[in-house]
């Protein structure tokens, strides 16, 4: 063939704010806690939510303080909890990682930057709702009270592993804790939710599904059709976008046409808020509206989560290539944990030196827990489960054609 | 014994499973208050309530994906999907979700939808409202796959598959809807008095796995499913050979016992199915046939059943794979 | 298994307004010609068509006569040219209808009471302009120029179907004049269309891509797609959602959770706005004013054309099973050809006696049509297209494997 | 001649059709500014231009339907879908459209696009990262379907795919990216030094539908495509049974000439792919090759190639399908 010059284009694309080796410089929120009142969730329509959809719910302040309508009024205990669960999560989440940068896991995602959104949000419910998580929100086993050591047994695919190897490392499973089973196609989880939500109105049982999806997953057709089941049958589940600004490499802009997301739930007849993904507090209590709204039988909310993802997508990428490497520290949201450790100080509950010993304690923690499931195999050399595994489950009952090809997988 | 058609039989199955599990749960594009497309749910919202069978959004994803969720709460969710060519919207759904959901957790989570779906060609569809994808799902662990073909069997496998823990793709032959297809389109017989539309009114059912015999002889089998089984039947009869018919019913798991045994009394066999030739689920069988019957098989069978005329549907004509030929 | 007791649930189903035995009672439009003004088609953002999305854009009033900012001022040659197409649509297809009742065709739709979309639509539309349609817009086909017989030929499936029998009656495909074949999975071009206008830009050339789906498809995911990929390239596409209240047997009340269509493409980012679709002067000054807005390069327009679907949904189809027998005559608004041509007559550009003179016309059109297209062959006797056409022009040239298989097929 | 491993040769050939044709354009997650989550894009968007290569939503549905209407408006869009695992939510549009365009339009409108996409297991990817799922398009009329293997025909066969005016599933077997796989997890080569590694920095192609002869020998025909070709080798060699390898490249069409004459030669056919065993492209193969050798098989081949480890992907175990065992 031979070499043509490219004629003009009119094509329009897209791109993120910032690239490697220039600054990022977020233009600092205009939004303030109090901003934004509360609505009765059990009569609200969607009309009325258009505020929160384009504003943001926040109740900490930048000086730490609690405050406005959506302040849920948390005890000091609550708020110990909630923090308790961030900073194990981020403690064991840095270990995950070392451990597969040192060769003992295969692969690793952490929840960095947003240990507030699974935490705070299942805190807000109650212990029979139903769980339909994404990769990044893990953290809702520890609120569901998941033993860290079957956690990273799943992780190192070891004979201990609940789901026997089946599924990359962060694709929990856990049944007693109504958390179901992370799958890898993005999106998927979120209309499936719908239905586990129509399901418990249809048994007329007080159950809610909470969900989430991802800023670059919202553009699958699956986004589309929990929105609009849930709006149609008035399904009490509660539909989250975590905007957290990328899709691996693939900011944002190339997610939504006009960059944002709460409001494209309000056509389906949805409230659609915005909250700080960052806030405790905000989230927690936008969460329990949500909740409560659900539960009253009144539908659905959608719920958009700003955040930043600030770590790298997962251990196979290198953040560096597509985004400046400290544009994290910049982002208008600041630190889930620092925030709530800091309002937590600000009110008398909490000080630096009982961080540093929660940190300490859970340190602790993670590497008993570690010591303990690496004792049931790891990664190099097992024991991992059996060759069995690879047919059974498939089917409640293993049929004649997968007898055959166990066989001959154990002969050849 | 009442005559039904086949509508009228798979009607009677939801009927039976509505009536029997408070669980089961009914739903597709016009399913509900028209009865659908087919009149296959047809007063069926009336006597079990909306909230048992309705109708839905035109979204064949978002039907599979809210089926999957309710199944994993505890309901057993019977879906419609209108026609068979317009369930791939849903593959997503049905191939890397439903059929994955008990081995990816363990075991922890499952999930028993029932897809029924009315497929092949013979109604003068076009290429998109004619094809029969079974093979589009036979490939993929962790779905059954039915195919029914006649009132009584639809029945008794469709009571099967809502049973199941297991989801199942449930197709249905819709030129079978309101008689058997002998394969030539001027002759339009109904169901009456044909010994296999005579139906119980009750509960029961066809196994999951077993095939049937259809006529038995011992010069060669013939292994059909859906419409086909119908055109097998009638170019068995004007070739006067002497042929085992196998209905396979069940595609998977399917029956190999019973087509095993078939085939090392006749030593020859001949596959016939209506979806493209290339990788259709008769190169399975082709392959599995000869892989386990290679020492009882004696000379080929030569061609494939006489008087078998075209499907009007381009690229869904009528294939016959014999695996000795 | 025991018959149970169906327990109580607190499902929520929709119905639709008015089901046989009932009356319909539609309330009567809040909406009237003027009420809405005309951005710039360059300029305008999606946030300033909130009230075009919310409102109805109308140029005829009930009395007849055309107002308002968004009057696109045509002659009365081009009006008379609009109302023609759109009697020649309407005879066409009672024929054709007629014809399928005597077994003369194996199935068949008709646009009865939605006459003016394509037709109008089609009219603001430049010539190299790229019509992506459903199975409700044959009517583009006149404004475009094909001829009725080969129309007929398609419908018939005989050998001169330039479509060669390969789909039903009604999927036509034209491409001289830039209409791209009708596909039966609804939906699909929606999005498609999308890919055409960006290809379009990419070769920087003056070309609009015209698409539409329904009511009832808008809740595929190629809908979202749809959307989303116009907001994120500003791909030069209009996109029509026609919302004619039903999906075969199911109400729009099943296809979205809030009952309106138009304003759900503004999260997207895109301009969005409701038209009269019986209105052909309104929806003809709207087309325009997308395509002059995607010319400029500034993007696509969502629209939702308001109507009725005033017949069955197709050949195979009996609404009186699930809708009022009357409920087209009660909608309000109307019968587009009466509009136009009752507007025709009030600027005394038109008479009954005219109209008559025209229908007879037609008439004797779509017979002399129709008996030459039956010439060519007709459905029940052919000559249809030949056997090998099964496996022609599967590929560009044709495989071995297809070769054998043809060879199989003509031996059997 | 240059040293390439595979994601040099793919980013070579995409170069190459960029340069020489300005139809082709370059889309998909991750494919612009990234360049890739593999890689093989990358740079491309620096040299040709983010409106020639670039991301796009998350969303298999809408690259492909994005792309079909390019294709029919001229362009000649190469799109990836970053594991073939991600391919459903496209599949409505790549089977029921892509594939259809030309025929149901009688020949007026086509979509030459090119579907690259990662696929098969071994990087321990579990059941969402690992499938192979070829044969749930050889079923399809309309596609070509391609699998690659060596750095040499990923970048011959792509520049076909490209410049075929068919649309073609592009599978590349992930695994072998940066080496090939010889079936031991842990001895892990790169393709430094290899003889199919050296490739042409020009264009060339190696045609759609050719088979290429990965070894020769006279006992056994070995047909195996993607990264079981390696395995293949490595095994044939442990078995020291003289074997021809068909490396088969294209599925659809398969090179049924050069298949016909290596097992008219050695009598014997083993076949080996990823895939589950039922419904497999193996399928395909054992009932083609024993619908048309019949009278040129001598004994059955008994079992699999030996050495071949297990695959660490559940129900992607390595396949062997052999029409005469
Ligand atoms: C259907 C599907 N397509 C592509 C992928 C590959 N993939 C995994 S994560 C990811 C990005 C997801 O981004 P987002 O939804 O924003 O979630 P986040 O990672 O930011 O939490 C992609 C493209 C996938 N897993 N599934
Ligand atoms: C993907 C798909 N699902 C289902 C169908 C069957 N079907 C054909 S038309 C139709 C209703 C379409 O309603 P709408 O989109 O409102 O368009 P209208 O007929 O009102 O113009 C249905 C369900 C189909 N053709 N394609
Ligand atoms: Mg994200
Ligand atoms: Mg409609």
């Amino acid at each position: 063939m031979a070499r043509k010059e490219k004629k003009k284009s009119g094509l329009s694309i897209p791109d993120a704010p910032f690239r490697p080796g220039e600054e990022s410089t977020f233009e600092s929120w205009p939004w303030k806690p109090g901003d934004l009142d509360r609505p009765d969730p059990a009569k609200c329509e969607a009309e009325e939510t258009s505020a929160h959809a384009d504003g943001l719910v926040r109740v900490l302040g930048d000086d730490n303080k609690a405050t406005g309508a959506w302040d849920p009024g948390l005890s000091a205990d609550e708020l110990r909890e909630g923090l308790e669960h961030m900073v194990r999560l981020r403690i064991f989440d840095d270990r995950m990682m070392k451990l597969q940068r040192t060769g003992k896991l295969s692969f690793y995602m952490r929840s960095f930057g947003e240990e507030c959104v699974a935490i705070a949000q299942t805190m807000a419910l109650e212990e029979q709702d139903w769980i339909f998580p994404t990769y990044r929100q893990p953290g809702a086993q520890f609120v569901r009270g998941r033993d860290m050591v079957s956690m990273i047994c799943h992780c190192l695919g070891n004979v201990e592993d609940n789901i026997k190897g089946r599924q990359m490392p962060v694709h929990y499973s856990y049944k007693d804790g109504r958390f179901i089973s992370v799958s890898s196609p993005v999106g998927t989880q979120f209309s499936q939710a719908v239905g586990v939500a129509m399901a418990s109105r249809y048994k007329d049982l007080d159950e809610v599904t909470i969900t989430w999806i991802g800023d670059g997953a919202s553009a699958e057709g699956d986004y589309h059709y929990a929105l609009n089941f849930a709006g149609v049958f008035k399904a009490p589940v509660i539909l989250n976008v975590v905007n957290n600004q990328w899709a691996i490499s693939t900011h944002a802009n190339f997610a939504t046409g006009d960059g944002e997301f709460a409001s494209r739930g309000l056509p389906y007849g949805l409230p659609s808020i915005r909250v700080d993904g960052n806030d405790f507090l905000a989230l927690y209590a936008v969460t329990k509206w949500a909740r409560e709204r659900a539960a009253s039988g009144t539908g659905a909310t959608h719920i958009e989560v700003l955040t930043y993802r600030a770590g790298a997508h997962s251990s196979s990428d290198d953040p560096s290539r597509y985004r400046p490497g400290d544009e994290h520290e910049k982002w208008p949201g600041g630190d889930p944990v620092e925030r709530l450790r800091d309002h937590l100080i600000e009110i008398g509950e909490w000080s630096e030196e009982r961080q540093a010993d929660l940190e300490e304690r859970i340190d602790g923690e993670v590497t008993s827990a570690y010591k303990e499931a690496v004792g049931y195999g790891d990664m190099a050399s097992g024991p991992y489960p059996g060759a069995d595994t690879i047919f059974t489950e498939v089917y409640e009952e293993m049929p004649w054609h997968l007898e055959e090809q166990f066989d001959e997988a154990m002969e050849g | 014994m009442p005559n039904m058609n086949m509508i009228q039989s798979l009607n009677s199955a939801l009927d039976i499973v509505l009536d029997g599990d408070d669980d089961v749960i009914v739903f597709g594009q016009d399913v509900g208050y028209f009865g659908g497309v087919f009149r296959t749910t047809d007063g069926l919202q009336a006597k079990h309530g909306s909230h048992r069978v309705f109708d839905t959004p035109l979204s064949e994803g978002g039907i599979l994906a809210t089926a999957f969720g309710m199944g994993i709460n505890g309901l057993r969710p019977v879906v419609e999907i209108q026609f068979a060519d317009y369930i791939f919207p849903a593959y997503d759904q049905i191939v890397n979700e439903l059929a994955k959901i008990r081995h990816r957790s363990g075991g922890e989570f499952w999930s028993p939808v029932t897809v029924r779906t009315p497929a092949g060609g013979g109604i003068r569809g076009g290429h998109h409202h004619s094809q029969s994808p079974e093979s589009q799902f036979t490939h993929t662990p962790g779905l059954k796959v039915v195919y029914c073909s006649t009132p009584y069997n639809a029945k008794g496998l469709l009571i099967s598959a809502v049973e199941s823990n297991d989801p199942v793709i449930f197709f249905e032959p819709k030129r079978c809807y309101r008689g058997p297809f002998y394969g030539d389109p001027h002759n339009v017989p109904t169901w009456d008095g044909h010994p296999e539309a005579e139906v119980p009114e009750s509960h029961y059912t066809v196994p999951l796995g077993e095939a049937r015999l259809a006529m038995e002889g011992d010069e060669c089998t013939v292994i059909a499913w859906g419409a086909m089984v119908h055109v097998c039947e009638q170019a068995i009869r004007d070739s006067g050979v002497s042929c085992d018919l196998i209905d396979l019913q069940s595609l998977v798991p399917w029956d190999r016992d019973s087509v095993v045994a078939s085939i090392e009394k006749t030593g020859r066999c001949v596959i016939v199915h209506e979806a493209p030739k290339t990788s259709g689920f008769g190169a399975e069988m082709a392959a599995s046939v000869q892989e386990r019957c290679f020492y009882h098989l004696e000379t080929p069978y030569g061609g494939s059943p006489g008087g078998t005329p075209r499907s009007p549907t381009p690229l869904n004509g009528i294939t016959c794979r014999d695996p000795l030929a």
